[in-house]
């Protein structure tokens, strides 16, 4: 019951590499299919707005995914709170700048620094001293479950349940080339996203922390016997997993307008899919995914009911657990 | 609409339950029962237990909601005292949190603590559970001032037990159906285009509107009904304005509107001026909500009169009482259910609860001279000299019918104008 | 070696990422045999365990056991037919009692079917003292009598080892292959281990394939030494054979980690 | 202060013990199906409330839409569940117990979508009222009987509701006890140690979690006819949650302690309703919602084998 199991039971016995290269050849075709798919049902217009839509939706799942991710990889923590770290980033900006008075973009900084500290807080808290007495999973789990509900409901106690909103515009929007539209905060949050995932690519592969992270996530035991100070990484990821949730909860909050203390919570499923599909402890992996789910979720709304766009998601991810567990980006690790 | 005939098919069932109901509980004791016999010097003790959306999806109606019954009780005791009637009426209340578990053990909290009637619920599913669970199996009457789904009328038959204060979805379908084709000057040939968040009130209402505009001869599109917890409305939106539609109607809270409403007004295609929405709205543009989507909207909400003394003296009353200053929709009609509970035990000189179930009919229906609140001394010392009154609340003439269904009620055809929400002209429907 | 062998295998191979962890190897045991596995570290001995008992599957290669093929057959179907193997890191249910890990092996438990549980509460009990009786015979054999209630978890390292053993016999395992049996074990207890190997294939004629590092066991109570090198097999011989390959020394030398036969 | 005085009479009153009552068994029903999965077999299961809501729909939809008898819709829609849970878990069993977890909270919130958004069939967010006409037409005749004063109406369900409870119980403590329950424990341990010795793992963990789907199934109608509606808000994953807190309260691995969590954690539940704090309701919701995950943190990190667990197989289990 330690969550990690010996490798001779790997969820599915040692996948060799040529599976996983056929599989994704496998997986461009279905992407032609998709496609072709989507354009018979839409026409070129509707697609490509939905693409843009799921675009701005999928970056910021992309971003509450990494953290996710890491924190999955490196602690085989599944951190049920994250959705509320995002939803304490939101409110935490919204403090900082309808409270202390600060531009929204300072606000934003602070509310990042403090996620961040939530973070690393409930490291030194909870987590490291758990892990020293050798708790279990389960034990780390369900403890994860009772943070989230402590995080959420201090959050509605202080605030309040009425709707909040950063002052942001989240009316006006530009026309782009061939009568689509994006709304202006959208265009920045976007735009603002793809730039820190970027980023974050960069530093995940260049920096000699960022391949510590990775190294960590992916095989804990190895990163150690190659000497990477765990300890110290380990804050790290919480502190990078809490700035990108807390980025994540801000940019959400401006691009929905208004957003209530449940915010973070009801895209966490969708952040499971995003982690599940880019293969669980994968930075990259978790970053496609993030992006992948967003725009299968908007696409989805070309052929079915808006209704189901959430529940599109979640099927995404118990097919993907079905049919492909290791995930389909989770290759990208290797690189 | 499914749920309508499904509830109609249950009915006569139902109805024989209902009276073996009655048979088994014909020999239950009842408690507070103190009173009863003895008629006008009688002390009667009642205690109206009042279900408060305080969380969830419908708390912006839970403060003023309280504040209102509250009032009420203080009206009634204080009328009570005036009249030399032996009445005092305790108000107890508990959070329903917007959903029908927690409806339900709220409703219980109520009962143990010596309610007899309840004020109450909120959403049309929270009415339906209480009354299910709660009010039909122990005889509690229950008033909700906010629940309009067409099914609850079919509950009054079972029990007898549930009424309301507020008109229910048809009337305020038929009213905003006629209300857009007047706008659009007829109906016929004209494409709306109806939307609604995913839950019992948008369900309700959107497919009472269409059904509505139909009967007058236009076409409608949807309804597209949407998740309150969508990640994003782009695509709603998007739907929502497609193939530029004479108009639109969007049956939603307050809460989720702001997100839709933000993303219709990014598709540039969407003004205001052509929204038609429905059901209480905040009395100003909510401080999440962008003005431009909702200013210019014409709405139709079961309504109140907004003019004349009545009204005058309510809202000086309101400034003057205690608790949130910021009217919103139902308060009026707590008010009057609030009132209603004490008139009902009055008139069965009683506070058990299926006598005041008996009783909650009358003082309403039209018999008897006409009092309001500012009469109720008056009103209370008729009926506790067992002679009939009519009495008309502040949400409207209230003559409740054999479903307790208000039969005539106002609707209110209101317009946002300046972040306002003023009340164009009043309806009368029904009848 | 007139009998068929046990067990065969054949041009097994097996990658994980780019290792190739088992390159063709191939081999068979004798039936009654004693056969120890040996090479450096990362030879893919291990590897081959998980692939022969079906815990792991291979890319190409067959394995047969007792002259049918179990290449694609679960782990739990290849034990249940007598193929029982034991683990590097030894795989004591730790929170069962040293008991409940004995019954646990039990083959042919009626009280495990949850529809015989169900319908018929009391038609497992016979079993049940059946193999509670032979799991104490075993457990005192094997000196664990006195620990019978005792939470696994709470067992010496080498004991687990002796548990391990005791309950592989629960199910009359006709070949047993033991990875590293004598790793972590004191010198005496492990005296008892080799004694008990010998006296099963005396009196049971149980077969044994076995992974070892301590090259004295292996030259002593080994008839026959299959040599592992970089996932194939490079030496199968008699002992002193073996010892005198060049290749087996290459080997070894070879390795990063150093172990030359004694 | 009177409605202070008011409330704690309240807690004397029988109302309160009787609507309390019936919730604990309801949830301690639920959550011996977790017992078994997650106490019992290690296998994480997320979304029991799934088969809470499929259980309670399924007898509400073939009573309602299909026009079947009550009686008869009860084991149609036990079975259903446990379709449910075989057809989940085939696939997700074999995945490590962290994917099963996502994997059936997922399913448990496509249950409660479908549920909402297939109005034909569910009646949609409207609910569905009218599948408990059978049982009420006993029950009210109980009453009469029995003479049950109208606010003890619901005593007849509470009687129901803890003779079901009583018999499930005494299977699921069978079971645990049977050489099979042997076998889910040693699941839970190590599976390869029970796949090496010729038993199927696999097979167990399925069975167990079919068993689990079905005992949700149950607790799923009794709740319908507690509320005699039903409406997909009644089926959110945190009550789920809740019934984690249930279960680790009383002890992980101890079918009675299931039942003493659920009474401590059903009874503070209801409890915080009546005690007259100087916050507004809704935060006194909140309130409640935090003590939820406290107790969930602090059992875990103090106390892991809870009450009636025994100490020794937490940690043995690290």
């Amino acid at each position: 019951m330690t969550g990690r199991q010996p490798a001779v039971s790997v969820g599915r016995p040692g996948l060799p590499a040529r599976r996983g290269a056929l599989a994704r050849h496998r997986g461009a075709a279905a992407a032609v299919a998709a496609a072709a798919a989507l354009l018979a049902a839409g026409g070129l217009v509707d697609v490509a707005q939905a693409t843009v839509n799921g675009l701005t939706a999928g970056a910021i799942f992309a971003l509450g995914a990494v953290g996710l991710s890491l924190v999955y990889g490196s602690l085989r923590l599944i951190n049920f709170a994250h959705g509320d770290f995002l939803t304490f980033g939101a409110y935490a900006a919204l403090l900082a700048n309808a409270g202390l008075g600060l531009p929204l973009v300072a606000a934003a900084l602070v509310a990042l620094a403090a996620t961040a500290l939530l973070g690393v807080g409930m490291e030194l808290a909870m987590w490291r001293p758990m892990r020293a007495r050798g708790a279990g999973a389960l034990q780390l789990i369900l403890m994860a479950i009772g943070l989230a509900f402590v995080v959420r409901y201090a959050i509605a106690f202080v605030a309040g349940p009425e709707p909040r909103r950063l002052g942001v515009d989240v009316t006006s929007s530009y026309d782009l080339p061939g009568g689509l539209r994006i709304g202006q905060t959208e265009l920045w949050v976007t735009v603002i996203a793809f730039a820190v995932l970027a980023a974050v690519v960069v530093l995940l592969r260049s920096s000699s922390l960022g391949k510590q992270m990775r190294a960590l996530s992916d095989d804990v035991d190895l990163a150690e016997t190659t000497g990477v100070d765990t300890g110290r990484v380990i804050i790290v990821i919480w502190a990078f997993a809490g700035v990108l949730a807390g980025l994540a909860g801000v940019l959400y909050a401006s691009a929905l307008g208004s957003f209530d203390p449940n915010v973070g919570f009801i895209i966490l499923l969708s952040l499971f899919a995003a982690v599940i599909l880019g293969g669980m402890g994968s930075a990259y992996g978790a970053l496609l995914g993030g992006v992948t789910i967003g725009l299968v979720q908007e696409w989805s709304t070309l052929f079915i009911d808006v209704r189901w766009k959430l529940v599109v998601g979640f099927a995404v991810l118990v097919a993907v657990l079905t049919l492909r567990p290791e995930g389909f980006f989770g290759g990208e690790r290797r690189l | 609409m499914s749920m309508g005939n499904r509830a109609g098919r249950t009915l006569a069932a139902a109805a024989a339950v209902a009276a073996l109901g009655t048979a088994a509980t014909g020999c239950g004791g009842d408690d507070g029962g103190s009173a009863g016999e003895g008629g006008g010097g009688a002390s009667l003790e009642l205690t109206v237990g009042v279900l408060l959306p305080m969380t969830g999806t419908s708390s912006a109606f839970g403060p003023p909601l309280e504040k209102a019954t509250k009032m009420a009780v203080k009206q009634i005791n204080d009328a009570a005292g005036k009249a030399g009637v032996d009445l005092r009426v305790e108000v107890v209340t508990a959070d329903n949190e917007s959903e029908p578990v927690a409806s339900v053990a709220a409703a219980r909290k109520l009962v143990t603590e010596g309610a007899s009637c309840i004020v109450g619920s909120s959403s049309s599913a929270t009415t339906i559970a209480v009354a299910q669970s709660v009010a039909i199996p122990q005889g509690i009457p229950m008033i909700t001032p906010m629940s309009t789904a067409a099914s609850i009328s079919d509950l009054h038959a079972n029990g007898g037990v549930t009424f309301r204060t507020i008109p229910a979805d048809p009337m305020q379908a038929e009213v905003l159906a006629d209300v857009i084709a007047e706008r659009l000057d007829g109906a016929e040939g004209k494409t709306i285009s109806i939307a609604g968040r995913d839950d019992a009130f948008g369900q309700g209402l959107t497919s009472e509107i269409k059904r509505n505009w139909e009967e007058l001869g236009g076409q409608a599109t949807g309804p597209l009904l949407y998740d309150p917890n969508a990640s994003s409305y782009n695509d709603v939106a998007g739907q929502i304005v497609d193939g530029d539609p004479a108009a639109y109607v969007i049956i939603d809270l307050p809460q989720t509107y702001a997100k839709v409403g933000a993303a219709l007004l990014r598709t540039g295609k969407f003004s205001a001026d052509d929204l038609f929405i429905a059901g209480g709205q905040p009395a100003t543009i909510p401080e999440d909500t962008p003005p431009e989507a909702l200013n210019g909207a014409v709405g139709a909400s079961p309504g109140f009169p907004t003019d004349g003394p009545l009204v005058e003296a309510f809202d000086a009353l309101w400034d003057r009482s205690p608790g949130v200053e910021q009217q919103q929709p139902y308060m009026q009609n707590g008010f009057d259910a609030a009132m209603l509970c004490a008139l009902g035990a009055v008139a069965a000189q009683s506070t058990d609860g299926r006598a005041i179930a008996e009783e909650l009919i009358a003082p309403s229906a039209p018999g008897g001279p006409e009092y309001s609140y500012q009469e109720l001394d008056q009103a209370i010392a008729d009926l506790g000299a067992g002679e009939d009154v009519d009495f008309q609340g502040v949400s409207g003439p209230l003559d409740l019918d054999d479903n307790g269904d208000i039969q005539a009620g106002y609707v209110n055809v209101y317009r946002y104008i300046d972040g306002k929400l003023t009340v164009e002209r009043q309806v009368q429907a029904g009848d | 070696m007139a009998e068929a062998p046990i067990l065969t295998v054949e041009d097994v191979h097996l990658r994980f990422g780019g290792v190739h962890a088992v390159a063709g190897a191939g081999f068979h045991v004798a039936r009654g045999s004693v056969t120890a596995l040996i090479g450096p570290n990362g030879a893919g001995k291990t590897t081959l365990f998980n692939v022969v008992t079906g815990f792991v599957r291979a890319e190409r290669g067959r394995v047969s056991y007792d002259g049918a093929p179990v290449t694609r057959r679960p782990p739990h179907a290849i034990a249940a037919r007598g193929m029982v193997r034991t683990f590097q890191l030894t795989k004591t249910l730790a929170a069962l009692t040293v008991l409940e890990n004995m019954l646990i092996a039990a083959p042919r438990h009626p009280g495990e079917r949850l529809t015989t549980v169900l319908v018929r509460p009391r038609a497992w009990r016979r079993r049940e003292r059946e193999a509670r009786a032979r799991a104490l015979e075993l457990l005192d054999d094997f000196g664990l009598g006195g620990t019978a209630g005792d939470y696994a978890g709470t067992l010496s390292g080498g004991q687990r080892k002796l548990l391990e053993l005791a309950r592989a016999l629960m199910i009359e395992p006709r070949l047993l292959l033991l990875d590293e049996p004598m790793a972590g074990v004191n010198p005496s207890l492990g005296r008892r281990l080799l004694e008990h190997m010998e006296r099963l294939r005396a009196e049971q004629g149980v077969t044994f394939l076995f992974i070892e590092h301590d090259m004295e066991v292996v030259m002593n109570h080994s008839d026959r030494v299959i040599v592992m090198a970089e996932g194939q097999v490079i030496a199968d011989d008699e002992p002193h054979a073996v010892r005198a390959d060049p290749r087996v020394i290459d080997a070894y030398l070879g390795a990063r980690r150093q172990e030359p036969p004694a | 202060m009177t409605t202070l005085a008011v409330s704690l009479s309240a807690f004397g009153r029988p109302e309160f013990w009787i609507g309390v009552g019936i919730l604990v068994a309801i949830y301690a029903i639920l959550t011996l199906g977790l017992q078994l999965n997650i106490g019992y077999t290690g296998i994480y299961n997320f979304g029991q409330v799934g088969f809470m809501a499929v259980g309670a729909y399924a007898m509400a939809v073939l009573v309602v839409e299909a026009g079947w008898s009550f009686w008869a819709s009860l084991p149609a829609a036990t079975l259903i569940a446990v379709a449910f849970a075989v057809l989940l878990g085939l696939p997700t069993l074999r995945l490590r117990t962290h994917y099963f977890a996502i994997a059936t909270i997922a399913f448990a919130e496509i249950v409660r979508y479908v549920i909402q958004n297939a109005d034909g069939l569910t009646g949609g967010s409207q609910g569905v009222l009218g599948f408990e006409i059978a049982w009420q037409t006993i029950a009210l005749s109980l009453q009469a009987d029995l003479g049950l004063a109208p606010e003890l109406a619901l005593v007849p369900l509470l009687i129901v509701a803890w003779v079901t409870l009583a018999v499930l119980f005494a299977v699921l403590l069978a079971l645990g006890r049977s050489p099979w329950g042997r076998m889910l424990r040693a699941v839970r341990e190590d599976e390869d140690a029970v796949r090496a010795l010729g038993k199927n793992a696999y097979a167990y963990k399925l069975q167990s979690f079919a068993v689990a789907g079905a005992v949700g199934a149950v607790s799923g109608y009794l709740l319908a006819l507690y509320l005699s509606f039903l409406s997909p808000d009644a089926f959110l994953a945190s009550v789920t949650f809740i019934s984690f807190a249930m279960l680790i309260v009383g002890g992980l691995g101890s079918f009675p302690g299931v039942v003493v969590g659920a009474f401590i954690v059903q009874v503070v539940l209801e409890g915080t309703r009546y005690l007259q704090l100087p916050l507004t309701d809704h935060q006194v919701a909140s309130l409640r919602y935090i003590l939820i995950g406290l107790v969930l943190i602090l059992v875990m990190a103090l106390r892991p084998q809870g009450i009636l667990g025994r100490r020794q197989e937490m940690v043995l289990r690290g």
